[in-house]
């Protein structure tokens, strides 16, 4: 069951969706216009600012610099081949991907209607999550990779892993039939990107100096910034996903700040509990960790259920970050397995539990029980993992191969945004 | 001539300035640096990496003055920069060949 | 008479409120969706650019980790019972709140409608006000206070002023009875804040060295691009608070505008001539004077009343302002009493005269003239103040006894953000 | 035509408008509440942080100051008198503007319907573009222009050149007439303010030590920040002047994104093959460069006109951009003429093209051929050009007499924040 | 061998260096400073409280030159770094014992 | 007692510090400056104009020491700043004719 391509079914399951699919509701197009400038606002400048301040000053543009080029890309490969082999009709290449009828948009004009929202709206809306997911990537090889390869390597990416699976989760294919819940893209947008990062990191190496080396965020209240942009925004991916201005959008609104704020009250309490001392930077991890968990379930679960989602997602990705920084000696560098890749997951399986009526969600499908919906959940993540995982993994060592993925030691040293950019951050 | 350079806690800079002032220094010149001695740095907390920051602020202040106010200059300096905890910081004298002052081309004791 | 109970009246009084109440117009979701992201982007991250921009350096972190640590309680209070307080059907305590039949949002489903919104917006919305209101006092203390205390007074004061006014005044209490006119909060939020600080600003204690030591604000444009947030985000703060898309809504947002504009023209103005020279952080601190005056009118007066009452909050502020420093010696540190107090105080007052058809406002309800309407106003003005000075005196006392407000003398020296959170704000 | 003028015409041409032009839509007037708040977003902090990040450490407030105190000033302007010369009905000075009939806003009512929206709205709508039109202007002569002078002159431009052209285009005037098309402000705003700019560069003057000395942008991460905002906002901009929630608003919005993103790659192709290094402002500025160029046609033009639109307009402003600087050494400080006016011509030509159902457009009128509407769009080009010449040139000369425009060369060198507004930017 | 020291106005410091050039010295070390003199400060304003600044920017720039070259160099320094306005700077000189070129371990003249 | 002052690549600060440590080294006073010298700047680009920028950015450190530490202290910075590559830097040594520790008023090599 999967909001985007079942909204018919929704209209008629959910409160004030009484209009017909296929005419217009101009109120639905409202929300879907502000919810896909808030989506974009959450990678530009929301996740950009977010991640640069983590890296050191010398890297502060770098970063930028990637979010930037991936968003315009990777919205251009989007309009080319990406919306149809996510939710053209039919389908391609046996049914990893929808099929080729709308490759570059052909048949998409003003008028087209998709659900009750102009079908332009839909191909944006859309469009935004496959500009933040690479671009969520980037902070695990931050601070060492060049620049055209990393671009090469999103853009592909982007076409052989989040395509196929935003395919079969809600464009209809394999999963969306099996039922997989996952409303916003826990397993779409977070376990993809958590598990390309986790890959990349293994094998682009760790940044030189690491662990032994410090290597402080260089600016802290930027970061700060750059999370609160991303959690306003996050109404946008999550409220937005119910593709209408209804109930349902106002739950998962509700469900996804409670989310939010219950995260990170949880990752707040741990670092309190374990150093002493609660730090911004970790206030602010929890937030992203339960924003994250949140994102599949929100469309699914009540506000009892985002809380215990965003408890959980605080306390587990904080032990998560712990263990594959501390002591793996992983330099995911920005963290984004931890956060995302284990959120997604713990989010992807909680919502067979919190969907349940038993315990204040939307309710199961009729003659599903919780286990036998934790199952298609976990089958969808299992699926999702593998795939990614395998397909990153080709396609970092076929890019190295032609182009190496990393810059020298000596250019690391001087800083990517000279070195790449010939650009410097502040003249302070 | 002397260039007297104290090495003081920032927070103590705006006191030092008053002292000198007050004992007719006319000028000093000052930076911002980074100290490592007795004085224990801090922790810091990255996502739960917990680690040392050995490295304390201070204000480096530069004084040129005549030979015979060295001294008077030193004891300034002490009694408005001295908090009693460590890290209160050094003094170090050091010998001035020659002094311009760049407005005007003087030199020696009136170009201070 | 008051917007958020009285929608139903106004629906009748007002264009575009054709929709029958009880039926959810997607239009009016939609805008309530948006005013919901807009007045959470107002305290993050607005608020938190805003204040951080200037403390000094070394406590830019506290303040952003105060507001948002306020934000992530303050949601999950509010959902367990501060929302049924204010707006529970019936009332407890004596009538100080609502009753606690909604208490953990108890029959908030996902097609709970509220007027023509699903009612899960409409907890979302009435939250932010709930998050921004303490999060504006901690201005007053900022630099020295211990983040423990000031969380669990945050949270008690939410509990036991905010909550109160708020259902006194929005919720069908005892002032929206007597008809007092409190569109967006000029009481519940402003004057509930500024007199909070104050009192706050009194007992903590001037910072060590204030007001001999300069101490001027380590990053202006960080503070001005969290002012210019303020001001986007206070669209939905006023127009959002017509909980409608309407005409109601529209000139809300009008008048919101010129509060702004003609507030910072004033303060530039006064500068200008006190001064001879117009200060950034002067003219946008005569935006917030000209917005929190603005608030309680904004859904009451129309263009020309809001002109003329931007324009006084402007010179009324700064003159405020320098006697509470300057004058007075009180380290209210970045000014929350003289620009949301006394500036929530003035738009109580001007909204009895220019609601007033005479002066181009909506219109006094029958029978009511002027005076008596400003009657309403001073009682409710009056009765906010107490409560609050009262409550808010009592509460920090208390707190003080079992865990101190203040940092030591030498933590105040090293700055709260290594001292309380370990971390530091640049490395730049 | 022009959709501003002609919603009736176009509610019935395109999708989703089934709405009676008259009667209030609550969907419509959702999205144009949000789309203002998005405009002024793009000013205020959108292009403060822009152009305040790319001028030196000394001059970032100056530049702040001027676009917060513009935004305060224009606002007042706009209700006094600027509404009504645009759009007030039957015309004044000979045809020039409009009536006076909306002086002070008469008749502007809560109740009062434009369209489908309140009229509050669409006036609060319009004010947001007569804010950013003069507040883009004063990238020009940044870092050495005294506040008096630049503020007296920004609001007679407004008067005098904006509030003409504007009428023209949108308000029913002679180049409406003709079926002159500018969907968003080609001509009205990019035009406008780059031939300002330039004009005004030439007037001012160079900074002094330019182009030998060299004064990079002291904050870059401020700056993409910016840019990120004004990408966002533009979608306020652009699918907002659709005046509805509709399909128009939704291919408004694509075509925006795609004119974006295509703009800054090819920008940073352009940069990437001459200098062998693409540089983030480099592809910010694409970006500002694509948007200010598909703003004239997003209302008219498919998606494959917006890639070719949006690829010229990177390539061509890049190109605009080194020959003004390094060639001609004329010290646009900010490339405001390279980038809006060049941008502006381009997209108001290239409309004409694009538009045609040939190239994917929505059509051009009926017997109207690609060639005649270009000659339409040349004649509504050169005459902005003109007008805002020639009127810039006097306006900028006569207050030179009375007041100079300049600092002194001293005062140059020390830094604007602190010689006209006693500030600092940063003590970090 | 000789430590010259100027405090100059920031905004000469490329001249200064161009000069420098001019006259063939290879190097030198810059670093920002707060001064302290007879210039004035300036006020600053923060919500309607006005109060005065009295260290102004500075840079001080050190450059190691053989002993035969330090009047030459001087010159060069208050050629290029003088306005002739209150605020221009000094030059110290002071007596360096030896140098060391960490890249190859030469002392003396030949590791400047 | 001497003053030693060494310019080092910024990256090799902390092995210096080290290294310092190693040898019995108490104290140090580390500063951000800007040097100029054999090692070539880089280029940057705005918005098509590429320009040169000659300054690189070094880690100044001063280190008092008694005169018997000297030599010991030089080879232990040599040693950990060194990379080979052009731009390692200098370490200069002046005579220091005093010092004071604040806290205690003691001089002389306890102070240190
Ligand atoms: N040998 C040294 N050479 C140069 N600077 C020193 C030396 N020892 C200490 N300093 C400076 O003096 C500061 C204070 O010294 P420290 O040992 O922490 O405390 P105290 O001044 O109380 O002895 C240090 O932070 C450092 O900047
Ligand atoms: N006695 C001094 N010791 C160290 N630095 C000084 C001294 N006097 C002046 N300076 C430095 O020289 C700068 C210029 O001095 P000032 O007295 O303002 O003007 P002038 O150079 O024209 O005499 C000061 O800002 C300060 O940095
Ligand atoms: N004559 C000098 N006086 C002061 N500092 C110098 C001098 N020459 C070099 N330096 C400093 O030493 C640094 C390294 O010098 P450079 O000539 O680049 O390489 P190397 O150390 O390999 O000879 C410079 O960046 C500068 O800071």
């Amino acid at each position: 069951m999967n909001i985007r391509t079942n909204f018919l079914l929704l209209a008629v399951l959910l409160p004030g969706s009484a209009r017909a699919a296929g005419e217009l509701d101009s109120g639905d197009t409202a929300w879907m216009l502000t919810s896909t400038a808030l989506v974009l606002f959450m990678t530009l400048p929301g996740l950009a600012l977010f991640y640069s301040g983590l890296v050191r000053n010398r890297n502060v543009l770098s970063v930028m610099m990637q979010c930037f080029a991936i968003a315009c890309a990777a919205s251009v490969l989007w309009v080319l081949v990406g919306y149809t082999l996510v939710f053209g009709d039919g389908s391609s290449l046996g049914g990893l991907t929808g099929g080729f009828g709308k490759a570059l948009l052909a048949g998409v004009a003003a008028d087209s209607v998709s659900g009750t929202i102009p079908e332009t709206v839909f191909v944006m809306f859309q469009m935004t999550f496959a500009i933040i997911t690479p671009a969520l990537i980037v902070g695990a090889f931050a601070e060492r990779v060049r620049f055209a390869p990393m671009l090469v390597f999103s853009l592909a990416w982007l076409l052989l892993v989040y395509v196929p699976v935003a395919h079969w989760v809600w464009g209809g294919g394999w999963l969306a039939e099996r039922g997989f819940m996952d409303f916003a893209g826990g397993a779409v947008v977070h376990i993809n990107a958590g598990v390309a990062a986790l890959v990349a990191a293994l094998l682009v190496g760790n940044r030189s100096g690491f662990p032994t080396t410090q290597m402080p965020p260089h600016n802290l209240p930027w970061t700060v910034a750059g999370a609160c942009m991303l959690w306003v925004g996050w109404f946008g991916f999550n409220a937005g996903s119910a593709v209408a201005s209804d109930g349902a959008a106002g739950m998962a609104m509700l469900v996804t700040h409670l989310g939010a704020a219950t995260g990170s009250l949880a990752w707040m309490t741990a670092e309190w509990v374990k150093y002493g001392k609660p730090s911004v930077l970790g206030i602010a991890t929890g937030m992203v960790a339960g924003l994250g968990t949140i994102t599949p379930a929100s469309g699914f679960v009540g506000p009892g259920g985002a809380i215990v989602i965003g408890l959980t997602a605080g306390f587990v990705c904080f032990f998560a970050t712990l263990t594959l920084k501390q002591k793996l000696h992983i330099d995911d560098s920005l963290d984004v397995f931890p956060v995302h890749g284990v959120g997604g997951m713990l989010g992807i399986l909680l919502t067979a539990v919190f969907v349940s009526s038993s315990y204040g969600g939307m309710g199961l499908p009729e003659g599903v029980s919780i286990a036998q919906q934790l199952g298609v959940q976990a089958l969808g993540m299992v699926a999702t993992i593998a795939w990614c995982g395998g397909i990153t993994f080709v396609l970092l060592k076929a890019i190295n191969l032609v182009m190496p993925l990393r810059v020298t030691r000596d250019q690391e040293t001087e800083g990517l945004d000279l070195v790449l950019h010939e650009e410097r951050g502040y003249e302070i | 001539m002397k260039m007297i350079t104290a090495i003081v806690k920032p927070f103590r800079l705006d006191d030092v300035r008053s002292a000198l002032q007050e004992i007719g220094v006319q000028g000093m010149t000052v930076g911002e640096v980074k100290g490592f001695g007795r004085q224990r740095g801090h922790t810091e907390l990255y996502r739960g990496a917990e680690y040392q920051v050995d490295f304390v602020p201070k204000a480096k202040i530069e004084i040129a003055v005549a030979d015979d106010l060295v001294e008077q200059t030193v004891e300034a300096i002490i009694a408005s920069a001295r908090t009693g905890k460590v890290g209160d910081g050094k003094i170090f004298i050091t010998e001035i060949n020659q002094v311009w002052r760049i407005r005007t081309g003087e030199t020696g004791n009136s170009a201070l």
